[in-house]
């Protein structure tokens, strides 16, 4: 067997159940690797250690490779996309009033101190006439933010779908129903969560990495077909986790995958045109020229296999 | 002691016993039985071998330490905690080392009532002259001799002209003429401010000059062995030193002192 | 009345704990605060049960051993260096704004750093919690070194004894009271590291734990592994007390 | 030869410093290390040109307003809980094992609560900071207390002297040194502090500066925010000592 | 002193300053011009005014110090640190408070070599009998009395059998009986093991018992005053105590001591 070590771009949980159901379910024993699941701090934190060697593959939001790319560069490329729609997402509480940006003007919104979401919330707000300073924001650490909503200190918060679950479990202790507004709905556009292979992996590796993108794909075709398999994988390794939160995530982050995107391209693809129109969003929203990289020079579709 | 000089006694010690318990746990017998009545304005010395218990017994008066067995009484109340109208020159000097000479001095006021006036900070001026440190106020405790750090544990326990006052061997490290003046010195504010006065030392003579009486203690356990009365007439003045009782009794104690000790010597140590 | 007030001072810490988690309890009844605030005692006791005992055995040896490993370099570092330091002026001037550079350089800030060049395993969280712990024994025992009285240090030299000798000798007996003080701080600070640590690098650990149970919103477990944390805190306290008790019984008070 | 070794002593910080950057710029040239991990110093000196002085002061001054705030809140209740403690062995038994919960709960544990409680103003971040900052300063301030030699206190029981006198004219005139090296490790600690909140709850200051630089790849900006972060440090840490020599200049060392 | 006496000298000094720089940044002159050289094993006593620089004396003999003028030698060779063979009783007793007082003894060796062998800890065992706290061995000295901590330091000083013995008013917290009995015992271990001893007191008595030579300094600034050999026969016992040339002796000194005095006394103190 061919060890290959997984860097996860945040700690264990049901979107990323699809790794764990490949462990669990044999999709990479049967492609004769030996996987390691290595948890991360997000996504910056998952390309630096692939770009430092410290994991031969991992996931993370490709908006991240291409802020790194901007930055400098780094030996790092996606090799596939797994969420072909970004997965930002307003959250609010029924009854709320919030139903779109023009009504959440003027309400609070918490946002976690740290994330990819936060540069792309005024470039959303732009895009649709709305002046960014209208909707006052409050920045936070991330366990703050459904206790914020929750208690009515703030109106809505910024988060990812995939994280609905848990605000659910919590908004429903103080007997609130979530609303889900996806930042798509308003505009934004672009590939997500990402496989990605540090270069060493790709110049030395190519044929253990098709292995694994191969294995990968067929996990997350498990994962969406089974969800509450996929979930218990996790669990089995990961018992602090919570079966029911777990099976939430993954089945809200299944549209991310499987939508018209996907079915049009096929799973995993990276469309130049949908690329650089990701690109644009991270340019615009960091202040980076739109001419400053080449976004398909980031991404290598090799090791997609022969469906591609 | 005649009734009548038990009811005018100021400090009453009646079968005051001390034991430590000591860190190996044995205990040791510091005090045994002390039985002693000061009068009003009495000057009382204390002699006796190394290690008998003269600093207990001045630690049990000021209320430092609570005896183990028997009644410690000051003014017909029995002791419990320090008294205000105490003044103390311990055996170590503990000045304190961050502050100066004359901060020193002073500091039985500051640390008694919050402040120190005007007044005080002349008279300690005074007393700084009197130990012979006039140009010394400013400096540190750590920049003075042994002699010099023991004159200012002595104006210090004279600042606030305490009612009792206990000197546990204030002269000890000094030379002989320095010794002299601060005797003359200490007989003077006592009869300018009579004061009962407890006063340990290991010299006779000095004991014989300064005191009413002299009580002589006994080696461990520690027990009064006897009391000698001093008849020399007061004002003791240098003539004293020269009067043939004075002379007298200093041989007699001498010899009282040394017959119960294991070396048969000819005067009071070397001093014959 | 005597008997009972002896009694209330002896179990006074016990008094004091339980009236806290009757508050608690009360308080979050009372007021009806929701648990993804501020859990009850009673729904953190619940919470124990979510993990089986090996689990939580598991996450507790993983920080502990990382603890304990951290606060034993860092107390095998930091005493040498503080002697160093006051020693020789020349090796203070030039090693303590370092020391200080390292003690005010926020660790998550470099932990990529530290994680990419020493790897993933138990090392680098033994590495950060070093440095966590470390100052303030090097500070503190460096002080109390210094403030051994004149007198003493003449002593040494009219002996001429080697310096190493006045400092084993001599000062250190001396400095340790405060030596001792800098370990107990040190101890907690060697927890606390060790649960950072796992913030920036772990798969396992009672700080892996408490990240993982706050990021989706388990506070009630995140709280029990906080009660698990807190108590071993509680308890190495205590041991080094005991061992400076035992040890050393007369640097407990000077004097 | 005497003169330069004299020279030599003098500067031999600012020698070491030298030499230590230029070892790091040559080693990073030397071994190729990426940016992304190790930002050699000429690389951290252009980066300071991408934020605008006014910027600078801003991230930097509402870091350094947090931690003196904390600082100065720490050393205010810290003193006086140490003077209680030593003072009364019940409160000592009751508040001691508080003390240490609090110290050893790492803070990011507790981030939900703090930030839901206090809001996210400049409160929850000071608090944070204070929780970092007291501990050492109780128990470094406490054992100094407890260290006075028995022949000053007798001093002062038998001048009947109130317990407050005691600890203000005595006891903390002795500690002085042992509450000194503690303000020095509390000062580090509180810069750490402000920016372990900067973490939990912020929108700017040094912290925020460094984690978003991180987490956007500017590793070069972080380093200029820890040099900044840093050099603050340093520059606290020497006007305490500075304090200490100006006010009390008997406390430095003691005998 | 002759050209010879200076050739056999152990210790020299020749035109010896000390200034200190106080903390209030005035100079302060404890020794000014001092010479003095002492034989072989010699003993010689130093008496002198309380802050006349006795001390500071000891502390530059013993390498603690260095002039600030002057030079200082010993065996010939100037001296620039402390020396192995001098051994030194220091004016206060500096006890290690964690060491018991069987370890304070033997402490010399263990800090000096690191080790004590059985026959030094035997040695310790006679000492502490010597200085008549065999029962205290085990004892912390925050356990002692003021003397008791006192008669260790001493036993400290001799343990190792010093060639040069330097002791700062050693018996001054002691009784009269106990101070006898030190003195015997000193003189004992000296003709037994000579060595060359400095004893600074303020007993012109305790003085002239033990020494050959005493010398006589003045005031700030600390200088000698006058060097008087004592022509007592050796060994001295007793009866040395009541030999008349030894109360002679006494006489003359003190009027020397006191005619340089402002204060007119009869004697040594109120010892008249
Ligand atoms: N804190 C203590 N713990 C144990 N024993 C003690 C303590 N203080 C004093 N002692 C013992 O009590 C006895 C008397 O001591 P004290 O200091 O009163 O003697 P003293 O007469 O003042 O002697 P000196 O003339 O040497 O000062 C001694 O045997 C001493 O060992
Ligand atoms: N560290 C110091 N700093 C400043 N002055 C000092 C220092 N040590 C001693 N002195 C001064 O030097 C002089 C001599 O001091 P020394 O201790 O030698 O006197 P001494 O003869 O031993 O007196 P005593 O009989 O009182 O012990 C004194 O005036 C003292 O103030
Ligand atoms: O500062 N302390 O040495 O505890
Ligand atoms: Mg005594
Ligand atoms: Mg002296």
């Amino acid at each position: 067997l061919d060890a290959v070590s997984v860097q996860l771009d945040w700690l264990p949980a049901g979107d990323k159940a699809f790794v764990y159901a490949g462990v669990a379910e044999g999709f990479y024993r049967d492609a004769g690797l030996e996987v390691t699941i290595r948890p991360g701090r997000g996504s910056a934190d998952a390309v630096t250690q692939l770009a430092a060697g410290n994991a031969d593959v991992g996931t993370a939001g490709i908006g991240s490779l291409m802020q790194a790319a901007a930055e400098g560069g780094v030996p790092v490329k996606a090799v596939m996309s797994i969420y072909s729609k970004p997965p930002d997402a307003i959250f609010t509480v029924e009854g709320s009033g919030i139903t779109d940006l023009e009504s959440a003007v003027g309400k609070r919104l918490a946002m976690p101190t740290f994330s990819s979401s936060n540069a792309l919330w005024p470039a959303v707000l732009e895009r649709n006439g709305i002046a960014p300073d209208s909707i006052p924001v409050l920045s936070t650490d991330p366990s703050g933010m459904a206790p914020l909503l929750a208690q009515g200190r703030v109106d809505m918060t910024l988060n990812w779908v995939t994280k609905a679950p848990e605000s659910e479990s919590v908004l429903a202790q103080a007997g609130k129903q979530l609303e889900v507004l996806p930042l798509s709905d308003f505009g934004l556009e672009g590939y997500g969560f990402s496989l990605m292979a540090s270069e060493r992996t790709i110049e030395q590796r190519p044929e253990v990495l098709r292995r694994f993108v191969e294995a990968s794909r067929r996990a997350i075709e498990f994962s969406s077909a089974h969800p509450e398999q996929a979930a218990a994988a996790v669990k089995a390794a990961v018992p602090e986790a919570d079966l029911a939160v777990l099976e939430g995530e993954l089945r809200n982050s299944l549209p991310l995958i499987d939508n018209e995107i996907s079915a049009r391209d096929g799973l995993g693809a990276f469309d130049p045109a949908l690329l650089s129109t990701t690109w644009e969003w991270i340019a615009d929203s960091m202040d980076f020229d739109r001419d400053a990289l080449d976004p398909t020079s980031l991404v290598d579709t090799r090791f997609l296999g022969a469906e591609q | 002691m005649s009734a009548d000089a038990h009811e005018r006694a100021v400090i009453t010690l009646e079968g005051v016993g001390q034991t430590f318990r000591s860190s190996d746990g044995s205990p040791v017998i510091a005090l045994d039985g002390v039985d002693l009545a000061l009068e009003r304005h009495e000057f009382v010395s204390l002699i006796g071998p190394s290690g008998c218990g003269k600093s207990t017994i001045l630690r049990l008066i000021s209320g430092l330490l609570l005896p183990t067995s028997g009644r410690l009484s000051i003014y017909g109340k029995r002791v419990t905690e320090p008294r205000d109208e105490i003044g103390m020159v311990f055996q170590k000097a503990t000045l304190l080392p961050w502050l100066s000479v004359a901060d020193n001095i002073t500091f039985p006021m500051k640390h008694k009532y919050g402040r120190v006036t005007a007044e005080e900070k002349r008279r300690a001026g005074e007393l700084l002259e009197m130990i012979g440190l006039k140009e010394f106020g400013h400096k540190r405790p750590n920049e003075l001799s042994g002699g010099m750090q023991q004159r200012v544990g002595i104006a210090r326990s004279l600042l606030h002209d305490p009612d009792i006052l206990l000197m546990d061997e204030p002269f000890s490290a000094l030379d002989a003429l320095t010794r002299d003046e601060m005797s003359f010195e200490l007989l003077r504010i006592w009869s300018e401010r009579p004061k009962t006065v407890v006063f340990v030392t290991h010299s006779i003579q000095e004991a014989l000059l300064l005191s009413d009486r002299i009580v002589v203690m006994s080696a461990r356990p520690g027990r009064v062995a006897e009391i000698i009365d001093v008849p020399l007439a007061r004002p003791r003045t240098l003539d004293t030193l020269s009067d043939p009782l004075y002379n007298q009794l200093a041989n007699d104690i001498r010899r009282k002192v040394f017959s119960r000790a294991p070396l048969e010597a000819g005067g009071e140590g070397v001093r014959a | 009345m005597i008997a009972l007030k002896r009694i209330a001072t002896r179990y006074a810490s016990l008094i004091a704990f339980i009236l806290v988690v009757l508050a608690w309890e009360l308080g979050c009844d009372l007021f009806q605060v929701p648990t993804f605030v501020l859990p009850a005692p009673s729904a953190i006791l619940v919470a124990f049960t979510t993990l089986s005992p090996s689990r939580w055995f598991e996450h507790t040896w993983a920080t502990l051993e990382v603890a304990l490993l951290g606060f034993v370099i860092a107390t095998a570092i930091a005493v040498p260096l503080a002697i160093a330091i006051t020693r020789s002026k020349l090796v203070s001037r030039v090693v303590m704004p370092w020391l200080i550079v390292i003690q005010s350089t926020p660790i998550v800030a470099i932990a990529p750093i530290i994680v990419v060049t020493l790897g993933a395993g138990v090392l680098p969280r033994v590495v950060i919690t070093t440095l966590i712990a470390f100052f303030p024994i090097v500070i503190s025992t460096a002080t109390g070194l210094a403030s051994v009285p004149a007198e003493f240090t003449e002593l040494s030299r009219s002996l001429r004894a080697s310096r190493n000798r006045e400092y084993w000798q001599i000062r250190m007996p001396y400095a340790l009271p405060h030596l001792f003080s800098a370990l107990r701080v040190a101890i907690t600070l060697a927890i606390v590291g060790a649960v950072v640590a796992e913030f920036v690098a772990a798969e396992r650990g009672l700080g892996y734990l408490i990240l993982y149970s706050t990021s989706s919103f388990r506070i009630a477990v995140a709280f029990a592994a906080l009660v698990i944390l807190v108590a071993s805190s509680l308890v190495l306290y205590g041991l080094i007390t005991q061992l400076q008790r035992r040890l050393f019984p007369w640097s407990e008070h000077r004097g």
